[in-house]
């Protein structure tokens, strides 16, 4: 039998539904020195902004039982650097890629998008999670109306499918989502980091220096896949899913919830193969129960 | 050249209190490695996911054996540390760029304090020139006193006054009237520091291993960062990664 | 030295600050069988509603890494068969007894309210987060100025110190412990279980018959420990934390970010002598740094 | 009384592809456990919190021993069968009822099917009176043959038919033109249902231990709930709690 792994996300077509989840791959082809990145259906970038970002003091991390905390802080070398030095890098390998954009203000992020437009790139995914925005310090990605609003300001921009990543972080992600495909957005994936505090209780202080971080890893995926079989029977939109996705057999929870495609994280830090294996696994999973194509079982759990 | 490996563990001891001599065979990792380099070691319990960084403490190429030489300090290590002969650790490694062998100094410091004593092991045996270790320990339990007297002269300080000069590495220096043209070292952030004002002070070329939090360990996730004079080529801020840049920086270059 | 671990709820004095989290522990001293309960500072019932109710179909629970999700459905025995049988049973120990009090209406939590008012118990713990009650299924415990509402009614009808329990799945928990403050809330306590989902690849199904379940366990830690600092800083009340505590370190993370009191739930299905072992390890911490009344470690980080 | 306690692993094997037999020396498990108790087994990796439900198979009360048979089925048990002699698994136990052993049966069919053919074992030791075990397993690997044969009769069903009848349980019993008073059942929910059935037809007494995912293991956390015909003393509602209320139940109580 053939196995059919492509899927197709706003006119994207990926050779498989694995790609890497903003922040834990680089954006140079890291990972390319343990396997051929052509590999994979997708490579996401770090989180890259208009102009560089120096991100916030160390410690930046701690490990949590099965799981982590981050606030790298989105620490980025600026637009241009990124498209003159570590595009090409990225380019040499046969996947789709993916630049993920920050911002502080709807001009950062609409600046970026227009920029990009005109890149050698295949699609842009928005993180309207980052911490410091504007309106007080709330994130774009916590009220439906202010998602909506810069869904709507970036499309404007942007020549390529924009993904909306949305944050965890909600009484209701289903709201988000409705309001990011009331915005435009041509895909949406989820779930960003979950908000989290660790305490050094012999120091007696925040074991991250921002005292609160971002948790990813195996301990958040319960929560993913929840809020990925919410919103896909919220809205009609393709979704990315991810949140401590380490193998084909996770990636498969995600894929029955209804996910088009899925990134794999915090696993590359556990594992350098990760999303390599996870694609292998993919394909594995279709062999053993005989499911000719990988479309089959999207959303085959209901 | 990184790689992956299932190293077979040949030998472990514990070589002090908490303080623990691991042998590994490598497929690939021991040709490559260099001194000042480090591992990623990985945890068998799966909840816990990052990698343990622990550098190179000698390298045996021709038996492809890497020896790693660690202190129990959490429950990572405390797992490593029930691991005997026969049983296996996954190695991510060589990692970093270690210390440059080539600068042609005469005459140097090799600086190791607490359990940033075992990268000095290797770095002994490679850099060429006259050496001269310094080693710092809390008490009398002088771990890798042999191996540090082979290839170089060992000086030890110890906080308690147990074994050689009583105080710090840099009173050691002064209380035996030593001098060198550069300093090689690793060891607890007030340490660095201090060798890196000792070092301008006496215009001598100074190099420093860092220690940061790791999560890839190999430069893509900007975990790892220390503070930059300048701004850094591959980050374009004033920062640079420990794990991939580092850990070992001239001193000059870096803010402590 | 002596060292003084006593920490007092709203007039309550326990004589340390470890507690059952409601549904991990009975109603009627099962745990008794491994020490004496006598060594808690206080025993918190499963939740008890005016009237038998038969729970969910199973299964019931599923596994996740380093945590696992329920959906019990707050099966219980009423509230007649409880106070008959099961109150004197845990009145034998010498603790302080928490009754977890769950309802489909204001109506349901009032009666039971007024009717455990006159019984031999110490405080009464609203969980305000049950799947199926009024309002179109979204919870009390998700919308601020329901919570402030049932909070005010409950008030009305309990002589004794309410508990308010937080739910986690929301945006902002602070806004949620300011409604329970405003309702008259004596202590919150927190947090409740993440909503969560599994899915079971091989059977192509959910993992619980429930479809979503609330998890628990070490890998929602961090959160709660957020949540905890956040409420910490937001209101007055005294705070509850719990939410992934196995010992006595756990607590004290909770205890450093603000919690005068810390709850044992999931950790008793890992290690029946879990929450004696908490409270014995929080004591060997005091011991460890000398200090002497553990009322000085309360929020101590910040 | 219930004990928790680290077991030291005296033997395990593997008698059959994926089926493990592991003796533990307990230190007072084994002296309390009845036929038909379970234990619960905890895995040291911490990412697994739950108990694992493991029946007893047999007791070897005078050497404080106790034995556990059971299938490599998922991450948990594939765990405990990466442990040898001389290492340890932390148990609580001994939980449930047990099967009754004083009704007095002249007569009895214990039936296990699958991975519920090991509580057999010892039931077939301890139970009064005359017994035919029926023993339903998928292939030829027949498990715990040589345990069965020894206080009982047994005669095998097969579903490929590579050993006694082809078929399930209940046709080999059928095949076989045997007869009882009462069954003692444990194996997969298909086969008690057929048999649970079978005995209302046959008006026999039956009783049969159930299976549902646990946290507690002890009554605490209602997650192991069955169905029971009426409502329950203990939770007052039609639901029974299989770790402690069973697993073993009259069939009449219950709903499959
Ligand atoms: C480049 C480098 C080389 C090192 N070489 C050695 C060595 O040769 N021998 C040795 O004993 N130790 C060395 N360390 C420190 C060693 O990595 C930590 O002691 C170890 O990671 C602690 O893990 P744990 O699980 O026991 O502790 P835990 O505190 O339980 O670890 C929790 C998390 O914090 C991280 N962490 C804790 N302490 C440190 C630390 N000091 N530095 C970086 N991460 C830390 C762990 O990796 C893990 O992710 C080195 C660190 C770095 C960065
Ligand atoms: C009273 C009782 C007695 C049992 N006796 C035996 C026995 O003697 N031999 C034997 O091989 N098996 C027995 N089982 C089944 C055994 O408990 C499961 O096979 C085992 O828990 C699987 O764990 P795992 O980690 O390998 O699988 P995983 O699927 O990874 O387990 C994940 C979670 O689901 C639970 N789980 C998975 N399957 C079952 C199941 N069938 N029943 C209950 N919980 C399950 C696990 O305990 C764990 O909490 C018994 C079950 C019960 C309830
Ligand atoms: C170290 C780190 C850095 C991250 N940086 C970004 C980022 O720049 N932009 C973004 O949208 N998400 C970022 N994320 C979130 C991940 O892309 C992903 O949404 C989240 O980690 C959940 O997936 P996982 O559990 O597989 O890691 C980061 C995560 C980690 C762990
Ligand atoms: C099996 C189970 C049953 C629970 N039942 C209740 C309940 O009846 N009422 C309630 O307020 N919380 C209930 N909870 C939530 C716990 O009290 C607690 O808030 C949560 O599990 C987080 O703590 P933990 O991680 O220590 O378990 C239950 C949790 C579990 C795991
Ligand atoms: S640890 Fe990821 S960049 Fe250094
Ligand atoms: S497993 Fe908790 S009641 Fe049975």
């Amino acid at each position: 039998m053939e196995y059919k792994t492509s899927v197709n996300l706003a006119g994207v077509e990926l050779k498989n539904p694995v790609m890497t989840a903003s922040g834990t791959f680089g954006s140079a082809g890291e990972y390319g020195e343990f396997y051929d990145l052509g590999d994979l259906g997708a490579v996401v970038t770090k989180g890259v902004a208009n102009v560089p970002w120096p991100g916030n003091p160390t410690p930046r991390i701690a490990e949590t039982r099965s799981g982590m905390l981050n606030a790298i802080g989105l620490q980025n070398p600026g637009l241009d650097v990124f498209l003159q030095r570590d595009l090409p890098k990225l380019k040499k390998y046969d996947t789709k890629i993916i630049v993920n954009v920050c911002g502080k203000t709807t001009e950062d992020y609409c600046d970026a998008v227009e920029r990009l437009s005109d890149a050698d790139v295949d699609m842009l995914e928005i993180n309207v999670s980052c911490p410091n925005v504007k309106e007080g310090g709330i994130a774009f990605g916590q009220k439906p109306e202010a998602l909506e609003a810069i869904t709507k300001e970036v499309k404007k921009y942007a020549k390529k499918p924009v993904i909306m990543k949305l944050s965890p972080n909600v009484t209701d992600i289903t709201e988000m989502a409705r309001a990011a495909e009331a915005g435009g957005a041509d895909v949406l994936s989820l779930i960003n980091t979950i908000t989290g505090m660790k305490i050094d209780i012999n120091r007696r202080t925040f074991a991250i220096a921002n005292k609160t971080g971002g948790m990813s890893g195996p301990a958040v995926k319960p929560v993913a896949v929840r809020m990925v079989y919410q919103v896909a029977n919220a809205v009609k939109l393709p979704i990315i899913g991810m949140g401590g996705i380490t193998n084909g057999d996770d990636a498969m929870e995600f894929i029955l919830a209804g996910a088009t495609a899925v990134s794999v994280g915090t696993a590359n830090f556990a594992n350098p193969y990760a999303a390599k294996e996870t694609a292998d696994g993919i394909l594995a999973y279709m062999k053993k129960y005989q499911v000719e194509d990988i479309k089959e079982l999207i959303g085959a759990v209901r | 050249m990184k790689y992956q490996e299932t190293a077979l563990i040949k030998e472990q001891r514990e070589i002090a209190p908490g303080i623990y001599s691991l042998w590994l065979q490598t497929e690939h990792i021991a040709e490559e490695a260099r001194p000042g380099q480090f591992v990623s070691v990985y945890c068998h319990d799966e909840s816990r996911l990052l990698p343990r960084p622990i550098s190179i403490c000698e390298i045996d190429r021709e038996n492809k054996g890497l020896r790693l030489v660690y202190r129990a300090a959490g429950a990572g290590t405390q797992e490593f540390s029930g691991y005997g002969a026969g049983e296996t650790l996954r190695l991510v490694g060589p990692l970093g760029n270690g210390f440059p062998l080539d600068k042609g100094y005469k005459k140097v410091f090799l600086i190791g304090g607490g359990i940033g004593v075992p990268p000095m092991v290797e770095l002994s045996k490679q850099l060429p020139g006259e050496k001269i270790v310094v080693s710092g320990y809390r008490g009398g339990d002088l771990f890798l006193k042999e191996e540090l007297s082979c290839h170089a002269q060992l000086v030890v300080a110890t906080e308690d006054g147990s074994a050689g000069t009583k105080g710090n590495v840099l009173d050691a220096i002064k209380e035996n009237g030593l001098t060198a043209d550069a300093i090689f070292a690793c060891g607890p952030g007030p340490m660095l520091r201090a060798l890196k004002a000792y070092a301008e002070e006496q215009g001598m070329d100074c190099y420093l291993s860092l220690e940061e939090r790791m999560a890839c360990g190999i430069g893509a996730c900007l975990a790892c960062v220390c503070k930059s004079k300048d701004v850094d080529a591959h980050t374009n801020v004033r920062n640079k990664r420990i794990c991939k840049d580092g850990p070992v920086f001239a001193a000059d270059e870096i803010e402590l």
